[in-house]
């Protein structure tokens, strides 16, 4: 595998995902995007066994691609040669059920507890507030889904203390049980928070950091993240993106750049390291 | 003479904000006194089914989206004759409820996902849209208990949120594990307008493809529009009854529409038109969804007209050409 | 740390019948720690998948009944192998439960419907059966809570009746409208047989035609057998994704078993074999079970065998002759 | 319509429910035999746009006749041609939804307030006690449909005072809202009560014979009632199967004789009168 020596850091990310897809598990992709792109790039590369859901209900697909713009669930090339077709409440019973694995979503604020805010910015209700368009799928995938992989920016405005309205639940307040006493299923709840810098995991229900891509430092890191999130003992240190991830996001999946542009920050490998 | 209780179940948080009565006997009233029965022909024109059906102040659910297999000819109407005061629920949707509440007839949105475009941002501020907080499969349990004929709907998700404390939800404690379980209300819309693939004079249905929540949209509403690319023969019902997605009885009217989907894709028949999605997202993030009624919505008497005078064949027939998906999507 | 209580809802009347246990977040785990979901083929024999999956004591739901696509090769199998002690969903079915009672496998069995013929009515009064009070909607009902993941169902019926009384059932005040409801438990049993028309080496599995419960009885159960007419290509199954009735990682074992409804019909394969069908009827009216189970299942190893040796290529040829309807029967 | 001669008491209960048949309503047959036979006579004879459904989801068929014996549910014959195909819950929860304005059905036991007993005989538990098959069906039909007509014999062993067990909901008590005090739909509940000899209503939840056929007296039915059920001012006189009633049930629909024979004893017409 070569590494590549240009690239976005929503590729970044897309790529660490990607790089987490395992045989034999399923994943609730939410919406299309980033989270839908890192499963069928893991797929590709990783683990073609692994098999994933979407939220109108398509089983485990081979879809035609690449995907018309903006036209992912519903649209016949997404649905293409399912194993199942079904309707919302398909997905949102087999993931009640337990049958979803992984849930992955991307979002607009995530907290130390990987509560997960997509509703507003600043208090619900005043003036002041901004209103976004609310959980989606999302609500149910980290409820539902045995495991959730989140994925966002690194930016403090992101990265807070504490969302201002809880969308869909992470550790809630983070104490132990708060899942169950809401009625969430046990043994539920947020694994990995991904950004294009870093892998964050969680000790008893905190936010910890645990890997970094080699072109920025912890420092950098925790100078985007409004709190002190714990720091692993060792944080390992990612693989950049390789050619073939890459050549497989841009000439399979993302050929319009739809995703691949959405962040605008790029990452180039200047002969001796990678800079911003 | 009431019954006396013999032990109680606790209520253990519940949510403040107003949600749409639950009236589950009221509800079978309706479908006793309102519902036809009989193998009668519900064909009629969009104007004739949306002057009829929806009225100001209902509580009208769609089903799929602007996007995809949208009843847009349907929504274009309830427009064009200037319907107001709705209360939508904005669940698995994108333009839709800021195209809505741009063109001033909505007043309330039970909240599941949309783009929270300027219409909308404005509509908040100013106070003249109230936002209800539920999620897309929450919307979607809450209509599948009203199409079963509950008073409410259990799921293991969405408690501990704060859309939960601006819902109707309950969190209470199950009798059978003594556990929290959360409860949101049924939800019975007075109207929803639904797009399918084929249909027949009486209403019976086929979606082919994927869905939402089509079939719980019309066993819930009081009053059901259901829009058809194609009007099949009764015949060709009964040689697949395995293919009806919606029965005849829950339907009110029927309304012939191909390329009703338009600018949106309806899967298996076309593809979506690339400019017409690109305008519709243009103008509600630009605020400019007068401009965008005014171009495709009240130049024209219906959606049939608008198709020929501001469509054309052309762009049609490629939305034909873009559906290169056939398979699954027929009886 | 508890959660206060904010209020509560009454209890009004319960019935006061043992139920199977009601557990939704240790189903969730048995599924997480059990059911494949890679595509792992899970074809075997019926001998393997009913030692496998099938144990003493478990509770036991077979899908519609042993004269309509019935898992009759499956059932035989259960007495072939002397399973004992099983709890039985007795819903929607005739001769069944008098043919499981009569071989001595079962010692609970919940109510819908079932003929009450000799060896039940003397296993009742010898006190070897334990009959719970239910019926065929109310037991469906459960089946769907179970398939939802749920702890329980509402239902509007049921309530007032002495069967509520001798059962699980609770009546609740609901506290969307203050009126009272009828809640029964989920159920989720431990195994489901189910005889389906196709199904590819996953389980990915089509009924065509109606039925009782079979997407219920997959997805509640912790273990699936699906025993098929015929087994096809995942590629037809992925030609045709709106026909698959059961999806693949609810399914344990597959077993393919042409005839597997035999002496019963499988609408859309073949038509019933009259003589066994009143030979059945015969057994259970006569207390003759023990006769029936000696000719038909014990001299025999597997279904196949008995089709072979018991039965023959003409009476096959005569169901399938008898089966004239096709429409609707295919993908 | 020619008075037909010479048939079945089982015969004269079908022809009756076949005459109350209307066109544009929707019927929840239980099983299949009489209460199915009725409805395909009415629809045949009386009112072709009446709808009915089955227990397995089978919506407005037009069923190929003759039924194979015994084969009446999940059968490709009596699904042939429907609207559409669902399952058990399909039937459930339209009735819930208050889409069946019938329900047909026979039993076993039926007492002063509609209360139907399919369980048991005797004391429920007891030693004594004969068991049967249970409600199947008949309980959501009881108690979600609008109007439920029930077929029965006129024996004093089916017709008591008190069910040994209600098996499905009439008026139960028979006080007024004791169906709703139970969590039943309200405005449902018990609409007639059909007999070989009799048609019963109810006047306050209270069973009240409303006609009689010619060959017996008042007397004669009361005769065969547990207890005295309310009499109407005016007992009306039910006209006799004509030869066309009889004509299709025994050509077309119940050529086996299986239901019409199920019950033994015949009336014939002496030249005169009619006698049992």
């Amino acid at each position: 595998m070569i590494r590549a020596e240009a690239f976005s850091e929503r590729e970044v990310a897309m790529c660490i995902v990607a790089r987490m897809v395992e045989p034999g598990r399923t994943y609730w992709a939410a919406g299309g995007g980033t989270p839908l792109y890192s499963i069928l790039l893991g797929k590709k590369l990783y683990a073609a066994d692994a098999q994933y859901i979407t939220e109108d209900g398509v089983i485990a697909p081979e879809p035609m691609l690449p995907f018309e713009p903006m036209m992912t669930m519903v649209a016949s090339r997404a649905g293409y040669r399912a194993l199942s077709w079904g309707t919302m409440n398909t997905v949102g019973i087999h993931s009640q059920l337990g049958f979803m694995d992984y849930g992955v979503l991307n979002t607009l604020q995530v907290d130390q507890h990987g509560n997960i805010n997509s509703t507003v910015l600043g208090e619900y209700g005043s003036d002041t507030a901004r209103r976004f368009g609310g959980p989606g799928g999302a609500d149910t995938i980290a409820a539902c889904c045995w495991r959730t992989i989140l994925i966002t920016d690194q930016e403090k405005r992101k990265f807070v203390r504490q969302v201002d309205f809880i969308s869909s639940p992470g550790f809630l307040d983070g104490t132990l049980g708060a899942r169950e006493r809401a009625g969430l299923p046990s043994d539920t709840g947020p694994w990995r928070v991904v950004t294009p810098w870093a892998v964050y995991d969680y000790l008893d229900r905190k936010l910890r950091l645990l890997a970094r891509v080699p072109w920025v430092t912890v420092e950098e890191i925790l100078e985007e993240c409004e709190w002190k999130p714990l720091v692993a003992d060792e944080v390992e240190v990612l693989e950049p993106p390789t050619e073939e991830e890459l050549e497989i996001l841009r000439t399979e999946l993302d050929v319009r750049g739809q995703t691949t542009d959405a962040s605008g920050s790029w990452i180039t490998w200047d002969g001796e390291r990678y800079v911003k | 003479m009431s019954t006396p209780s013999i032990g109680s179940l606790e209520i253990l948080a519940e949510g403040d904000s107003p949600y749409f009565p639950v009236d589950p006997d009221g509800f079978r009233a309706w479908v006793r006194d309102n519902k036809d029965r009989s193998l009668r022909s519900k064909l009629m024109s969009e104007k004739d089914a949306v002057e009829r059906l929806v009225g100001d102040g209902d509580y009208l659910t769609y089903d799929c989206n602007y996007l995809m297999r949208g009843p847009n000819s349907l929504l274009h109407e309830v427009i064009r004759q200037k319907k107001k005061d709705l209360w939508i629920a904005g669940k698995f949707t994108y333009v839709d409820v800021a195209l809505l509440v741009g063109a001033g007839c909505v007043s309330k949105v039970d909240c599941g996902f949309f783009i929270a475009a300027a219409p909308v941002q404005k509509a908040v501020r100013d106070g003249r849209l109230e936002v209800f907080e539920y999620s897309n499969v929450v919307m979607t349990a809450r209509l599948q208990a009203g199409a079963m004929g509950l008073p409410f709907a259990s799921v293991r998700s969405f408690g501990g949120t704060d859309g939960f404390m601006n819902s109707g939800a309950k969190l209470i404690r199950d009798p059978y594990t003594n556990k929290p379980i959360t409860v949101v209300p049924a939800l019975n819309p007075d109207v929803s307008v639904i797009h399918v693939n084929q249909a027949d004079i009486y209403g019976n249905a086929r979606v082919f493809g994927t869905g939402i929540a089509h079939e719980e949209c019309a066993l819930a509403s009081r009053k059901v529009i259901v829009s058809a690319e194609e009007i099949v023969d009764t015949e060709e019902i009964r040689r697949d009854p395995g293919r009806t997605s919606i029965p005849y009885y829950a339907v009110d009217a029927v309304v012939e529409s191909p390329f009703g989907g338009f600018p949106g894709a309806c899967p298996g028949d076309y593809g979506s038109d690339t400019a017409g999605v690109m305008e519709i997202f243009g103008a509600i993030s630009t605020d400019n969804v007068d401009a965008y009624v005014e171009k495709w919505i009240t130049p024209f008497d219906e959606h049939s007209e608008m198709l020929e005078k501001g469509v054309g064949i052309k762009r049609l027939l490629e939305m034909k050409r873009r559906e290169v998906v056939k398979e699954g999507y027929s009886a």
